[in-house]
């Protein structure tokens, strides 16, 4: 929270789709203002392991002009029904290595209440409306999209 | 224009085998009519039951006019996060 | 998310009562390991105003060592109530400005539900059972201990 | 012993004047009575119905039995985060 930080964005969201790893410090610096008591922030992360196989890295790939229109009608509606809410998001695309972090959402409030929900929101919301999709690499060497609407092998 | 050129991706270009195909058809057309004219191309048999399709960077109920200069993109199930 | 991290905790949580500024990032890199998909974070702020009052800063005072046993046992209930979960927090002490970050709570799992319930968990909990009280400074030159057992004056 | 020294924070550290004070009380007794004996000391208008009371750092019902050498505090209502 030290140090220099970006510039906040006065007003409206900040959404992106981005190729370089995300910087989360930076991203909550975008959300901070003098009457913001609280900041709830969501990290989606690459994990070694999906639906029993092991994940070695995920190709994410997005539908980029209407991934950032997507995820602005997100953030718009959030703060039309959490009022004062300050929302940034960023998606990341491009290979993603174990570890690294695809998403990351900010959203900040003077209460915790709004800001906590306010992110759970959008990350719901991403998830089934932005058009974003996951090829996972498996040990194996074979390569799979990921079909969330597909009942999972195992749990 | 007697075709509808479709922007695809992730495991829709891989059906149909590439980022774009030129789907023989004349707009103004709606969704549906659209997705059937893909069904009947090659790859189209991997289409789930309602593909979702996105016109002009929305998504599109399945009565809405594609008209000639539309952008138009079959989304496969999002998987973002 | 980049760059060296601290050595993640092995099994149990970080809790700590702190004076310096908090870095999240290295609370992030804290609850991080291979089999993290979704990391949940909270940050509690200095603002500017509060029940209708000025505020230029706050002091925050903790009963100390009955402070980090409590965050333990919040901690430790989280891990038993959502397996799986790891968590981090750390609440800082003394004077703080406009701004800063009181208290900082990361909760990470493989799946994104129980990292966002694990984390509002925690800061509810801390909120109503850990030793720790703040002093409000008011732009008039006042100070003023918050109780939040009183009703509030303004909304 | 036939006082029992009692850690204080915040507003009843300003409410007593001190950090810590000795109640004149004689262990083994309970929170309740230890409550009971700060009420009757100046600054004890000032404690709420029912204060929190820490031994051994943690939170202790009102019957619990304070002895020699328990670590005692009084909890004013708590406002972290």
């Amino acid at each position: 929270m030290a140090g220099e930080s970006p510039v906040p964005v006065q007003g409206g969201a900040h959404v992106a789709v981005v190729t370089a790893p995300i910087d989360v410090a930076a991203l909550i610096a975008r959300v901070q203002d003098d009457g913001v008591g609280a900041i709830a922030t969501f990290l989606g992360t690459v994990r070694e392991h999906n639906d029993g196989r092991a994940v070695t890295g995920i190709d994410y790939e997005a539908y980029e002009p209407m991934a950032s229109r997507e995820l602005e009608r997100v953030a718009t509606e959030v703060t039309e029904r959490w009022p004062g809410v300050r929302v940034a998001v960023e998606h990341r695309v491009g290979t993603l290595r174990v570890r690294d972090a695809s998403v990351a959402i900010a959203c900040a409030h003077a209460r915790r209440a709004p800001a906590m929900d306010a992110m759970r929101h959008c990350i719901e919301e991403l998830k089934v409306r932005v058009p974003i999709w996951k090829r996972e690499h498996y040990a194996d060497g074979t390569r799979e999209w990921v079909d969330p609407t597909r009942p999972a092998v195992t749990a | 224009m007697s075709s509808v050129p479709v922007l695809l991706f992730a495991s829709y270009a891989d059906a149909f085998g590439g980022r774009t195909i030129d789907v023989p058809i004349r707009p103004p057309c709606t969704v549906s009519e659209l997705v059937d004219a893909m069904r009947a191309m090659a790859g189209g048999d991997r289409l789930p039951a309602q593909p979702l399709v996105a016109v002009n960077h929305a998504y599109a109920a399945p009565d809405l006019l594609i008209r000639d200069g539309d952008e138009v993109a079959l989304i496969p199930p999002v998987a973002g996060g």
